[in-house]
Protein backbone atom coordinates (compact mmCIF):
# COMPACT_ATOMS: atom_id res chain seq x y z
CA UNK A 1 0.00 0.00 0.00
CA UNK A 2 1.33 3.51 -0.56
CA UNK A 3 -0.54 7.01 -0.97
CA UNK A 4 -2.47 6.78 -4.10
CA UNK A 5 -3.66 3.24 -2.72
CA UNK A 6 -4.66 4.41 0.03
CA UNK A 7 -6.52 7.38 -1.45
CA UNK A 8 -8.11 5.06 -3.67
CA UNK A 9 -9.32 3.00 -0.78
CA UNK A 10 -11.11 5.70 0.86
CA UNK A 11 -12.37 7.15 -2.28
CA UNK A 12 -14.27 3.49 -3.08
CA UNK A 13 -15.44 3.25 0.58
CA UNK A 14 -16.65 6.45 1.25
CA UNK A 15 -17.85 7.62 -2.15
CA UNK A 16 -18.94 4.80 -4.42
CA UNK A 17 -20.20 3.17 -1.17
CA UNK A 18 -22.06 6.14 -0.77
CA UNK A 19 -23.06 5.76 -4.41
CA UNK A 20 -23.95 2.20 -4.03
CA UNK A 21 -26.16 2.89 -1.08
CA UNK A 22 -27.94 5.88 -2.66
CA UNK A 23 -28.85 3.90 -6.09
CA UNK A 24 -30.65 1.06 -3.95
CA UNK A 25 -32.81 3.07 -2.42
CA UNK A 26 -35.00 5.47 -1.86
CA UNK A 27 -36.47 7.79 -4.94
CA UNK A 28 -35.74 7.60 -8.64
CA UNK A 29 -34.33 11.62 -8.69
CA UNK A 30 -31.73 10.10 -6.04
CA UNK A 31 -31.24 6.91 -7.94
CA UNK A 32 -29.95 8.53 -11.24
CA UNK A 33 -27.77 11.14 -9.50
CA UNK A 34 -26.18 8.87 -7.58
CA UNK A 35 -25.29 6.68 -10.43
CA UNK A 36 -24.46 9.26 -12.38
CA UNK A 37 -22.05 10.26 -9.08
CA UNK A 38 -20.81 6.36 -9.03
CA UNK A 39 -19.11 6.62 -11.94
CA UNK A 40 -17.93 9.84 -11.27
CA UNK A 41 -16.32 8.79 -8.24
CA UNK A 42 -15.00 5.38 -9.69
CA UNK A 43 -13.36 7.20 -12.43
CA UNK A 44 -10.57 9.33 -10.33
CA UNK A 45 -10.49 5.93 -8.51
CA UNK A 46 -9.10 3.81 -11.05
CA UNK A 47 -6.68 6.85 -11.90
CA UNK A 48 -5.42 6.46 -8.30
CA UNK A 49 -5.10 3.06 -8.78
CA UNK A 50 -3.11 3.29 -11.88
CA UNK A 51 -0.64 5.73 -10.65
CA UNK A 52 -0.23 3.65 -6.86
CA UNK A 53 0.26 0.24 -8.88
CA UNK A 54 3.09 2.32 -11.02
CA UNK A 55 1.02 1.42 -14.45
CA UNK A 56 0.43 3.97 -17.38
CA UNK A 57 -1.22 1.55 -18.76
CA UNK A 58 -4.14 1.40 -16.34
CA UNK A 59 -5.07 4.97 -17.37
CA UNK A 60 -6.78 3.23 -20.07
CA UNK A 61 -9.87 2.27 -17.70
CA UNK A 62 -10.22 5.38 -16.90
CA UNK A 63 -10.42 6.93 -19.77
CA UNK A 64 -12.90 4.50 -21.06
CA UNK A 65 -15.08 5.22 -17.59
CA UNK A 66 -14.78 8.77 -18.63
CA UNK A 67 -15.74 8.37 -22.18
CA UNK A 68 -19.27 5.69 -21.28
CA UNK A 69 -20.29 6.53 -17.72
CA UNK A 70 -22.02 9.93 -18.99
CA UNK A 71 -22.93 8.16 -21.92
CA UNK A 72 -24.43 5.15 -18.99
CA UNK A 73 -26.20 8.11 -17.46
CA UNK A 74 -27.18 9.46 -20.37
CA UNK A 75 -29.27 6.07 -21.04
CA UNK A 76 -31.29 6.43 -17.63
CA UNK A 77 -32.16 10.50 -18.58
CA UNK A 78 -33.10 9.69 -21.88
CA UNK A 79 -35.57 6.72 -21.53
CA UNK A 80 -36.76 7.74 -18.12
CA UNK A 81 -37.14 11.39 -19.13
CA UNK A 82 -40.90 11.38 -18.52
CA UNK A 83 -40.92 9.60 -14.87
CA UNK A 84 -38.23 12.44 -14.13
CA UNK A 85 -40.03 14.96 -15.61
CA UNK A 86 -42.56 14.83 -12.53
CA UNK A 87 -39.93 14.65 -9.94
CA UNK A 88 -36.78 16.15 -11.86
CA UNK A 89 -33.41 15.25 -9.18
CA UNK A 90 -32.06 18.68 -7.76
CA UNK A 91 -28.34 17.54 -6.48
CA UNK A 92 -25.78 20.39 -7.95
CA UNK A 93 -24.25 20.98 -4.98
CA UNK A 94 -23.10 17.44 -4.89
CA UNK A 95 -22.66 17.17 -8.74
CA UNK A 96 -20.17 20.26 -8.26
CA UNK A 97 -18.28 18.60 -5.31
CA UNK A 98 -17.85 15.72 -6.60
CA UNK A 99 -16.68 17.34 -10.14
CA UNK A 100 -14.38 19.15 -7.97
CA UNK A 101 -12.96 16.08 -6.56
CA UNK A 102 -12.51 15.02 -9.89
CA UNK A 103 -10.26 17.76 -10.72
CA UNK A 104 -8.28 17.70 -7.85
CA UNK A 105 -7.48 13.95 -8.38
CA UNK A 106 -6.57 14.51 -11.95
CA UNK A 107 -4.29 17.51 -11.01
CA UNK A 108 -2.83 15.40 -7.95
CA UNK A 109 -2.04 12.57 -10.81
CA UNK A 110 -0.72 15.20 -13.62
CA UNK A 111 1.80 16.78 -11.12
CA UNK A 112 2.96 13.20 -10.04
CA UNK A 113 2.81 12.17 -14.20
CA UNK A 114 5.37 15.14 -14.76
CA UNK A 115 5.75 17.27 -18.20
CA UNK A 116 4.87 15.24 -21.28
CA UNK A 117 2.11 13.01 -23.70
CA UNK A 118 1.14 10.96 -20.26
CA UNK A 119 -0.16 14.62 -18.91
CA UNK A 120 -1.82 15.41 -21.96
CA UNK A 121 -3.58 12.25 -21.97
CA UNK A 122 -4.51 12.63 -17.98
CA UNK A 123 -6.23 15.98 -19.08
CA UNK A 124 -8.08 14.59 -21.65
CA UNK A 125 -9.67 12.16 -19.01
CA UNK A 126 -10.16 15.12 -16.94
CA UNK A 127 -12.03 16.81 -19.30
CA UNK A 128 -13.81 14.59 -20.61
CA UNK A 129 -15.00 13.31 -17.02
CA UNK A 130 -15.82 16.73 -15.39
CA UNK A 131 -17.48 17.85 -18.85
CA UNK A 132 -19.28 14.07 -19.46
CA UNK A 133 -20.66 14.54 -15.49
CA UNK A 134 -21.95 18.20 -15.66
CA UNK A 135 -23.33 17.27 -18.65
CA UNK A 136 -24.88 14.46 -18.04
CA UNK A 137 -26.48 15.86 -14.80
CA UNK A 138 -27.83 18.67 -16.55
CA UNK A 139 -29.68 15.91 -19.04
CA UNK A 140 -30.89 14.69 -15.91
CA UNK A 141 -32.45 17.85 -14.94
CA UNK A 142 -34.88 18.28 -17.78
CA UNK A 143 -32.59 17.64 -20.50
CA UNK A 144 -34.99 16.09 -22.53
CA UNK A 145 -38.11 18.20 -22.99
CA UNK A 146 -40.77 16.56 -25.57
CA UNK A 147 -39.83 12.83 -25.09
CA UNK A 148 -42.96 11.09 -25.88
CA UNK A 149 -42.25 8.44 -28.41
CA UNK A 150 -38.95 9.65 -30.33
CA UNK B 1 -24.06 20.93 -53.48
CA UNK B 2 -22.25 23.68 -54.41
CA UNK B 3 -18.48 24.49 -54.15
CA UNK B 4 -19.14 26.93 -51.12
CA UNK B 5 -20.26 23.79 -49.68
CA UNK B 6 -17.90 21.36 -50.29
CA UNK B 7 -14.98 23.45 -49.69
CA UNK B 8 -16.64 24.05 -45.89
CA UNK B 9 -16.88 20.12 -46.04
CA UNK B 10 -13.40 19.38 -46.40
CA UNK B 11 -12.42 22.01 -43.91
CA UNK B 12 -14.14 20.55 -41.33
CA UNK B 13 -13.13 17.34 -42.04
CA UNK B 14 -9.63 18.59 -41.95
CA UNK B 15 -9.95 20.29 -38.54
CA UNK B 16 -11.32 17.38 -37.03
CA UNK B 17 -8.98 14.96 -38.78
CA UNK B 18 -6.15 17.46 -37.16
CA UNK B 19 -7.61 17.52 -33.43
CA UNK B 20 -8.46 13.52 -33.54
CA UNK B 21 -4.82 12.50 -34.94
CA UNK B 22 -3.59 15.22 -32.19
CA UNK B 23 -5.35 12.75 -29.86
CA UNK B 24 -4.21 9.56 -30.73
CA UNK B 25 -0.75 11.33 -30.14
CA UNK B 26 -1.58 11.97 -26.50
CA UNK B 27 -3.25 8.20 -26.05
CA UNK B 28 0.05 5.98 -27.45
CA UNK B 29 2.91 4.97 -25.65
CA UNK B 30 5.28 5.27 -28.28
CA UNK B 31 5.91 6.80 -31.64
CA UNK B 32 7.02 5.09 -34.65
CA UNK B 33 6.06 5.25 -38.57
CA UNK B 34 3.35 2.71 -38.61
CA UNK B 35 1.77 3.95 -34.99
CA UNK B 36 1.39 7.49 -37.03
CA UNK B 37 0.07 6.20 -39.87
CA UNK B 38 -2.47 3.65 -38.33
CA UNK B 39 -3.39 6.92 -36.11
CA UNK B 40 -3.69 8.81 -39.10
CA UNK B 41 -6.19 6.47 -40.61
CA UNK B 42 -8.17 6.45 -37.10
CA UNK B 43 -8.48 10.16 -37.26
CA UNK B 44 -9.50 10.02 -40.50
CA UNK B 45 -12.34 7.51 -39.98
CA UNK B 46 -13.15 9.70 -36.65
CA UNK B 47 -13.34 12.53 -38.94
CA UNK B 48 -15.95 11.42 -41.48
CA UNK B 49 -18.18 10.16 -38.68
CA UNK B 50 -17.90 13.82 -37.09
CA UNK B 51 -18.59 15.63 -40.44
CA UNK B 52 -21.55 12.39 -41.18
CA UNK B 53 -23.45 13.16 -38.25
CA UNK B 54 -23.44 16.68 -38.35
CA UNK B 55 -25.00 16.47 -41.57
CA UNK B 56 -27.19 14.03 -40.16
CA UNK B 57 -28.64 16.12 -37.52
CA UNK B 58 -28.51 19.79 -39.43
CA UNK B 59 -29.69 18.33 -43.32
CA UNK B 60 -33.29 18.56 -42.49
CA UNK C 1 -41.14 -43.81 -2.90
CA UNK C 2 -43.06 -40.98 -0.87
CA UNK C 3 -42.49 -37.44 0.02
CA UNK C 4 -40.45 -37.53 2.97
CA UNK C 5 -38.03 -40.04 1.74
CA UNK C 6 -37.76 -38.56 -1.23
CA UNK C 7 -37.09 -34.95 0.41
CA UNK C 8 -34.61 -37.05 3.24
CA UNK C 9 -32.47 -38.17 0.14
CA UNK C 10 -32.49 -34.99 -1.99
CA UNK C 11 -31.26 -33.70 1.72
CA UNK C 12 -28.57 -36.35 2.05
CA UNK C 13 -27.65 -35.51 -1.53
CA UNK C 14 -27.42 -32.16 -0.88
CA UNK C 15 -25.96 -31.70 2.18
CA UNK C 16 -22.92 -34.42 0.86
CA UNK C 17 -22.44 -32.24 -2.28
CA UNK C 18 -21.90 -29.27 0.48
CA UNK C 19 -19.59 -30.89 2.94
CA UNK C 20 -17.92 -32.23 -0.37
CA UNK C 21 -17.36 -28.36 -2.10
CA UNK C 22 -16.18 -26.70 1.55
CA UNK C 23 -13.60 -29.84 1.67
CA UNK C 24 -12.34 -29.02 -1.55
CA UNK C 25 -12.20 -25.27 -0.78
CA UNK C 26 -10.27 -25.58 2.09
CA UNK C 27 -7.57 -27.21 -0.01
CA UNK C 28 -7.48 -24.54 -2.71
CA UNK C 29 -4.52 -22.60 -3.12
CA UNK C 30 -4.51 -18.86 -1.19
CA UNK C 31 -5.63 -16.46 -2.28
CA UNK C 32 -3.29 -14.56 -4.18
CA UNK C 33 -0.44 -17.35 -3.76
CA UNK C 34 3.01 -16.98 -5.20
CA UNK C 35 2.53 -20.11 -6.78
CA UNK C 36 1.12 -19.86 -10.67
CA UNK C 37 1.89 -22.86 -12.44
CA UNK C 38 -0.56 -21.83 -15.83
CA UNK C 39 0.46 -18.26 -15.58
CA UNK C 40 4.08 -18.96 -15.70
CA UNK C 41 3.62 -21.16 -18.86
CA UNK C 42 1.73 -18.65 -20.60
CA UNK C 43 3.65 -15.13 -19.93
CA UNK C 44 6.63 -17.40 -21.36
CA UNK C 45 4.97 -18.50 -24.55
CA UNK C 46 3.57 -14.58 -25.36
CA UNK C 47 6.85 -13.09 -24.43
CA UNK C 48 8.48 -15.85 -27.26
CA UNK C 49 6.00 -14.42 -29.63
CA UNK C 50 6.69 -11.24 -28.72
CA UNK C 51 3.43 -9.75 -27.64
CA UNK C 52 3.35 -7.84 -24.49
CA UNK C 53 -0.16 -8.13 -23.79
CA UNK C 54 -0.17 -11.74 -22.09
CA UNK C 55 -4.21 -11.86 -22.44
CA UNK C 56 -4.22 -10.68 -26.15
CA UNK C 57 -1.55 -13.34 -27.03
CA UNK C 58 -4.14 -16.27 -24.76
CA UNK C 59 -6.99 -15.06 -26.81
CA UNK C 60 -5.77 -14.76 -30.05
CA UNK C 61 -2.78 -16.88 -30.28
CA UNK C 62 -2.55 -19.87 -27.58
CA UNK C 63 -6.39 -20.01 -27.83
CA UNK C 64 -7.68 -18.71 -30.74
CA UNK C 65 -9.90 -21.33 -31.06
CA UNK C 66 -11.48 -21.12 -27.96
CA UNK C 67 -12.00 -17.07 -29.15
CA UNK C 68 -13.47 -18.48 -32.78
CA UNK C 69 -16.34 -20.49 -30.47
CA UNK C 70 -17.31 -17.10 -28.55
CA UNK C 71 -17.33 -15.06 -31.72
CA UNK C 72 -19.65 -17.50 -33.27
CA UNK C 73 -21.90 -17.18 -30.22
CA UNK C 74 -21.92 -14.02 -30.81
CA UNK C 75 -22.59 -14.01 -34.22
CA UNK C 76 -25.49 -16.27 -33.42
CA UNK C 77 -26.68 -15.02 -30.81
CA UNK C 78 -27.73 -11.50 -33.04
CA UNK C 79 -29.07 -13.84 -35.55
CA UNK C 80 -31.56 -14.88 -33.21
CA UNK C 81 -32.54 -11.53 -32.00
CA UNK C 82 -32.92 -10.45 -35.75
CA UNK C 83 -34.71 -13.29 -36.48
CA UNK C 84 -37.01 -12.72 -33.40
CA UNK C 85 -37.57 -9.05 -32.94
CA UNK C 86 -38.68 -8.99 -36.74
CA UNK C 87 -41.83 -6.58 -37.61
CA UNK C 88 -44.50 -9.38 -37.96
CA UNK C 89 -47.87 -9.23 -39.89
CA UNK C 90 -49.68 -7.95 -37.19
CA UNK C 91 -47.44 -4.60 -36.47
CA UNK C 92 -46.80 -1.53 -38.50
CA UNK C 93 -43.68 0.85 -38.26
CA UNK C 94 -44.73 4.28 -37.34
CA UNK C 95 -42.58 7.41 -37.75
CA UNK C 96 -40.22 8.51 -34.82
CA UNK C 97 -41.33 11.76 -33.61
CA UNK C 98 -38.11 14.85 -33.29
CA UNK C 99 -36.95 14.56 -29.93
CA UNK C 100 -36.39 18.34 -28.56
CA UNK C 101 -32.84 17.76 -26.47
CA UNK C 102 -31.44 20.45 -24.37
CA UNK C 103 -28.22 22.23 -26.33
CA UNK C 104 -25.42 21.35 -24.28
CA UNK C 105 -26.05 17.76 -24.32
CA UNK C 106 -26.87 17.69 -27.79
CA UNK C 107 -23.50 19.87 -28.36
CA UNK C 108 -21.52 16.66 -26.02
CA UNK C 109 -23.01 13.70 -27.65
CA UNK C 110 -21.77 15.62 -31.46
CA UNK C 111 -18.11 16.45 -29.84
CA UNK C 112 -17.73 13.03 -27.62
CA UNK C 113 -19.05 10.93 -30.82
CA UNK C 114 -15.81 11.09 -32.80
CA UNK C 115 -13.72 11.22 -29.72
CA UNK C 116 -15.40 7.75 -28.67
CA UNK C 117 -14.91 6.60 -32.38
CA UNK C 118 -11.05 7.97 -32.09
CA UNK C 119 -10.66 5.73 -28.29
CA UNK C 120 -12.37 2.89 -29.68
CA UNK C 121 -9.96 2.13 -32.84
CA UNK C 122 -7.24 2.92 -29.96
CA UNK C 123 -8.51 0.20 -28.19
CA UNK C 124 -8.72 -2.35 -30.65
CA UNK C 125 -5.30 -1.42 -32.28
CA UNK C 126 -3.46 -1.65 -29.14
CA UNK C 127 -4.86 -4.74 -27.86
CA UNK C 128 -1.75 -6.56 -28.43
CA UNK C 129 0.40 -4.25 -26.76
CA UNK C 130 -2.06 -2.47 -23.68
CA UNK C 131 -5.34 -3.85 -21.94
CA UNK C 132 -7.75 -3.87 -24.00
CA UNK C 133 -8.53 -5.72 -27.87
CA UNK C 134 -11.15 -6.60 -30.25
CA UNK C 135 -14.21 -7.05 -28.07
CA UNK C 136 -13.38 -3.75 -25.91
CA UNK C 137 -13.03 -1.69 -28.48
CA UNK C 138 -15.70 -2.61 -30.89
CA UNK C 139 -17.74 -2.13 -28.19
CA UNK C 140 -16.94 1.24 -27.75
CA UNK C 141 -17.25 2.32 -31.92
CA UNK C 142 -20.97 0.78 -30.93
CA UNK C 143 -21.42 2.51 -28.26
CA UNK C 144 -20.33 6.16 -29.58
CA UNK C 145 -22.60 5.56 -32.78
CA UNK C 146 -25.54 5.48 -30.23
CA UNK C 147 -24.51 8.84 -28.78
CA UNK C 148 -26.47 10.06 -31.86
CA UNK C 149 -29.85 8.41 -30.41
CA UNK C 150 -29.51 10.05 -27.00
CA UNK C 151 -27.77 13.06 -27.82
CA UNK C 152 -30.19 13.81 -31.04
CA UNK C 153 -33.08 11.40 -31.84
CA UNK C 154 -33.34 8.62 -33.61
CA UNK C 155 -34.21 9.60 -36.95
CA UNK C 156 -30.79 11.12 -37.16
CA UNK C 157 -29.19 7.88 -36.12
CA UNK C 158 -30.88 6.32 -38.87
CA UNK C 159 -29.75 8.83 -41.69
CA UNK C 160 -26.24 7.32 -40.84
CA UNK C 161 -26.56 3.84 -39.90
CA UNK C 162 -27.43 1.71 -42.36
CA UNK C 163 -28.13 -1.80 -40.93
CA UNK C 164 -27.81 -4.10 -44.22
CA UNK C 165 -24.28 -2.25 -44.65
CA UNK C 166 -23.56 -3.46 -40.99
CA UNK C 167 -24.99 -7.12 -41.42
CA UNK C 168 -22.58 -7.63 -44.36
CA UNK C 169 -19.88 -5.97 -42.44
CA UNK C 170 -20.02 -8.81 -39.29
CA UNK C 171 -20.32 -11.57 -41.63
CA UNK C 172 -17.74 -10.66 -43.73
CA UNK C 173 -15.48 -10.04 -40.01
CA UNK C 174 -16.64 -13.39 -38.82
CA UNK C 175 -15.44 -14.81 -42.38
CA UNK C 176 -12.34 -13.05 -41.87
CA UNK C 177 -11.48 -14.58 -38.69
CA UNK C 178 -11.99 -17.77 -40.13
CA UNK C 179 -9.84 -17.06 -43.36
CA UNK C 180 -6.82 -16.03 -41.27
CA UNK C 181 -6.88 -19.34 -39.32
CA UNK C 182 -7.07 -21.28 -42.70
CA UNK C 183 -4.43 -19.11 -44.06
CA UNK C 184 -2.36 -20.67 -41.13
CA UNK C 185 -3.57 -24.43 -42.72
CA UNK C 186 -2.11 -23.04 -46.30
CA UNK C 187 1.13 -21.69 -45.46
CA UNK C 188 2.03 -25.34 -43.92
CA UNK C 189 1.39 -25.00 -39.97
CA UNK C 190 -2.09 -25.86 -38.34
CA UNK C 191 -5.78 -23.69 -37.87
CA UNK C 192 -5.12 -20.53 -36.34
CA UNK C 193 -1.85 -21.10 -35.90
CA UNK C 194 0.71 -17.85 -35.64
CA UNK C 195 2.58 -18.27 -38.90
CA UNK C 196 3.59 -14.46 -39.41
CA UNK C 197 6.83 -13.15 -38.07
CA UNK C 198 6.92 -11.96 -35.18
CA UNK C 199 8.02 -8.23 -35.59
CA UNK C 200 9.97 -6.26 -33.00
CA UNK C 201 8.65 -6.57 -29.32
CA UNK C 202 6.17 -3.91 -28.12
CA UNK C 203 5.34 -1.98 -31.63
CA UNK C 204 2.34 -2.35 -33.35
CA UNK C 205 3.38 -4.66 -35.46
CA UNK C 206 4.34 -7.23 -33.19
CA UNK C 207 2.86 -10.55 -32.57
CA UNK C 208 2.46 -11.93 -35.71
CA UNK C 209 -1.66 -13.38 -36.39
CA UNK C 210 -2.41 -11.41 -33.08
CA UNK C 211 -3.14 -7.76 -34.29
CA UNK C 212 -5.00 -8.71 -37.26
CA UNK C 213 -7.75 -11.73 -35.47
CA UNK C 214 -7.56 -8.80 -33.38
CA UNK C 215 -9.22 -5.96 -36.18
CA UNK C 216 -11.18 -8.69 -37.26
CA UNK C 217 -12.89 -9.48 -33.74
CA UNK C 218 -13.23 -5.40 -33.28
CA UNK C 219 -14.92 -5.05 -36.87
CA UNK C 220 -17.09 -8.15 -35.59
CA UNK C 221 -18.10 -7.13 -32.45
CA UNK C 222 -18.60 -3.15 -33.29
CA UNK C 223 -21.40 -4.56 -36.20
CA UNK C 224 -22.72 -7.41 -34.25
CA UNK C 225 -23.68 -4.69 -31.46
CA UNK C 226 -24.88 -2.21 -33.98
CA UNK C 227 -27.22 -4.64 -35.47
CA UNK C 228 -28.41 -6.20 -32.00
CA UNK C 229 -29.49 -2.52 -30.98
CA UNK C 230 -30.73 -1.09 -33.94
CA UNK C 231 -33.62 -4.35 -33.30
CA UNK C 232 -34.07 -3.62 -30.06
CA UNK C 233 -34.46 -0.12 -31.38
CA UNK C 234 -36.86 -0.73 -34.46
CA UNK C 235 -39.23 -2.41 -31.22
CA UNK C 236 -38.88 -0.06 -28.63
CA UNK C 237 -39.09 2.84 -31.23
CA UNK C 238 -40.62 2.43 -34.56
CA UNK C 239 -42.87 -0.93 -34.36
CA UNK C 240 -46.57 -1.34 -33.15
CA UNK C 241 -48.92 -3.41 -32.62
CA UNK C 242 -51.93 -3.23 -34.86
CA UNK C 243 -51.95 -3.43 -38.62
CA UNK C 244 -51.08 -0.57 -41.54
CA UNK C 245 -52.79 2.37 -40.51
CA UNK D 1 -7.01 -11.39 1.59
CA UNK D 2 -4.76 -8.98 3.33
CA UNK D 3 -5.05 -5.91 1.32
CA UNK D 4 -8.15 -3.73 2.28
CA UNK D 5 -8.39 -2.23 -1.13
CA UNK D 6 -9.63 -5.72 -2.06
CA UNK D 7 -11.67 -6.24 0.39
CA UNK D 8 -13.39 -2.84 -0.28
CA UNK D 9 -14.22 -3.78 -3.57
CA UNK D 10 -15.55 -7.24 -2.88
CA UNK D 11 -18.13 -5.67 -0.17
CA UNK D 12 -19.01 -2.80 -2.44
CA UNK D 13 -19.56 -6.18 -5.13
CA UNK D 14 -21.37 -7.79 -2.72
CA UNK D 15 -23.22 -5.02 -1.67
CA UNK D 16 -24.38 -3.62 -5.25
CA UNK D 17 -24.96 -7.47 -6.57
CA UNK D 18 -27.70 -7.96 -3.89
CA UNK D 19 -29.27 -4.51 -4.34
CA UNK D 20 -29.34 -5.66 -7.84
CA UNK D 21 -31.53 -8.81 -6.92
CA UNK D 22 -33.22 -6.80 -4.15
CA UNK D 23 -34.64 -4.33 -6.37
CA UNK D 24 -37.86 -5.11 -8.15
CA UNK D 25 -38.58 -2.57 -10.70
CA UNK D 26 -36.67 -3.27 -13.26
CA UNK D 27 -35.89 0.50 -14.71
CA UNK D 28 -34.33 0.43 -11.31
CA UNK D 29 -32.83 -2.73 -11.58
CA UNK D 30 -31.22 -1.39 -14.13
CA UNK D 31 -29.69 1.52 -13.01
CA UNK D 32 -28.25 -0.55 -9.63
CA UNK D 33 -26.39 -2.43 -12.64
CA UNK D 34 -24.97 -0.20 -14.27
CA UNK D 35 -23.27 0.72 -10.71
CA UNK D 36 -22.73 -3.00 -10.66
CA UNK D 37 -20.60 -3.07 -13.22
CA UNK D 38 -18.46 0.12 -12.63
CA UNK D 39 -18.01 -2.05 -8.76
CA UNK D 40 -16.76 -5.23 -10.61
CA UNK D 41 -14.64 -2.91 -12.99
CA UNK D 42 -12.91 -1.83 -9.79
CA UNK D 43 -12.70 -5.02 -8.45
CA UNK D 44 -10.97 -6.76 -11.72
CA UNK D 45 -8.69 -3.46 -11.84
CA UNK D 46 -8.06 -4.04 -8.15
CA UNK D 47 -7.10 -7.95 -9.00
CA UNK D 48 -4.53 -7.15 -11.88
CA UNK D 49 -6.82 -7.76 -14.88
CA UNK D 50 -7.38 -4.96 -16.91
CA UNK D 51 -8.61 -6.49 -19.78
CA UNK D 52 -11.22 -7.92 -18.08
CA UNK D 53 -12.21 -4.69 -16.40
CA UNK D 54 -12.33 -2.99 -19.70
CA UNK D 55 -14.38 -5.68 -20.93
CA UNK D 56 -16.51 -5.26 -18.21
CA UNK D 57 -16.53 -1.11 -18.53
CA UNK D 58 -16.97 -0.81 -22.21
CA UNK D 59 -20.34 -3.62 -21.71
CA UNK D 60 -21.49 -2.50 -18.15
CA UNK D 61 -21.68 1.14 -18.38
CA UNK D 62 -23.67 1.91 -21.62
CA UNK D 63 -24.72 -1.16 -23.39
CA UNK D 64 -26.81 -3.61 -20.76
CA UNK D 65 -28.41 -0.51 -19.64
CA UNK D 66 -29.58 0.50 -22.80
CA UNK D 67 -30.37 -2.27 -23.79
CA UNK D 68 -33.01 -3.07 -20.90
CA UNK D 69 -34.06 0.08 -20.64
CA UNK D 70 -34.94 -0.04 -24.52
CA UNK D 71 -36.81 -3.47 -23.84
CA UNK D 72 -38.34 -1.56 -20.43
CA UNK D 73 -39.85 1.02 -22.78
CA UNK D 74 -41.42 -1.45 -25.32
CA UNK D 75 -43.11 -3.25 -22.38
CA UNK D 76 -44.55 -0.64 -20.97
CA UNK D 77 -45.56 1.74 -24.14
CA UNK D 78 -48.94 -0.30 -24.84
CA UNK D 79 -49.84 1.31 -20.97
CA UNK D 80 -49.04 4.99 -22.07
CA UNK D 81 -50.93 4.18 -25.48
CA UNK D 82 -54.23 3.34 -23.32
CA UNK D 83 -53.65 5.80 -20.78
CA UNK D 84 -53.25 8.70 -23.35
CA UNK D 85 -56.34 7.26 -25.29
CA UNK D 86 -58.55 7.65 -21.80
Amino acid sequence: MNGWTVAATATLAAGVGAAAWGVATGPLRRRVVAQNLSTSLACPALLLLSEGYDRPSYVDLALLLALLGPVGTLVFARLLAEDLAADPPRAWGLTYAVAGFGGVVVIAVCVAAGPGRALVKLLVVGALLIGGNLTASRALSGGFAGSRRG
Amino acid sequence: MNRRTTLLGVAEVLAWWAVLALLWLVFISAVNTLELVVGASAALVGAFAAWGTRRAVSGW
Amino acid sequence: MTRRTRLFVAALGGTGLAVLLVAACFCLPRFGGAQHPYGDRVVRASLARHTANTIASVNFDQRAFDTLGEMSILFASVLGTVVLLRQTRDEHRAAPEPEQVAVPVRRFALLVLPVAVVTGLYVIAHGQLSPGGGFQGGVVLATALHLLYLGVDYRALERIRPVGFYEIADALAASAYLVLGLAGLVAGTAFLANFLPYGTFNTLSSGGTVPLLNAAIGMEVACAVVVLLARFLDQAVEIEKGGEK
Amino acid sequence: MDDPLIVVALVLVAVSATAAVAVRDPARQALVLAVLGTVLAVLFTVLQAPDVALSQLAVGSALTPLLIMLSVRKVRRPQRKKEADR
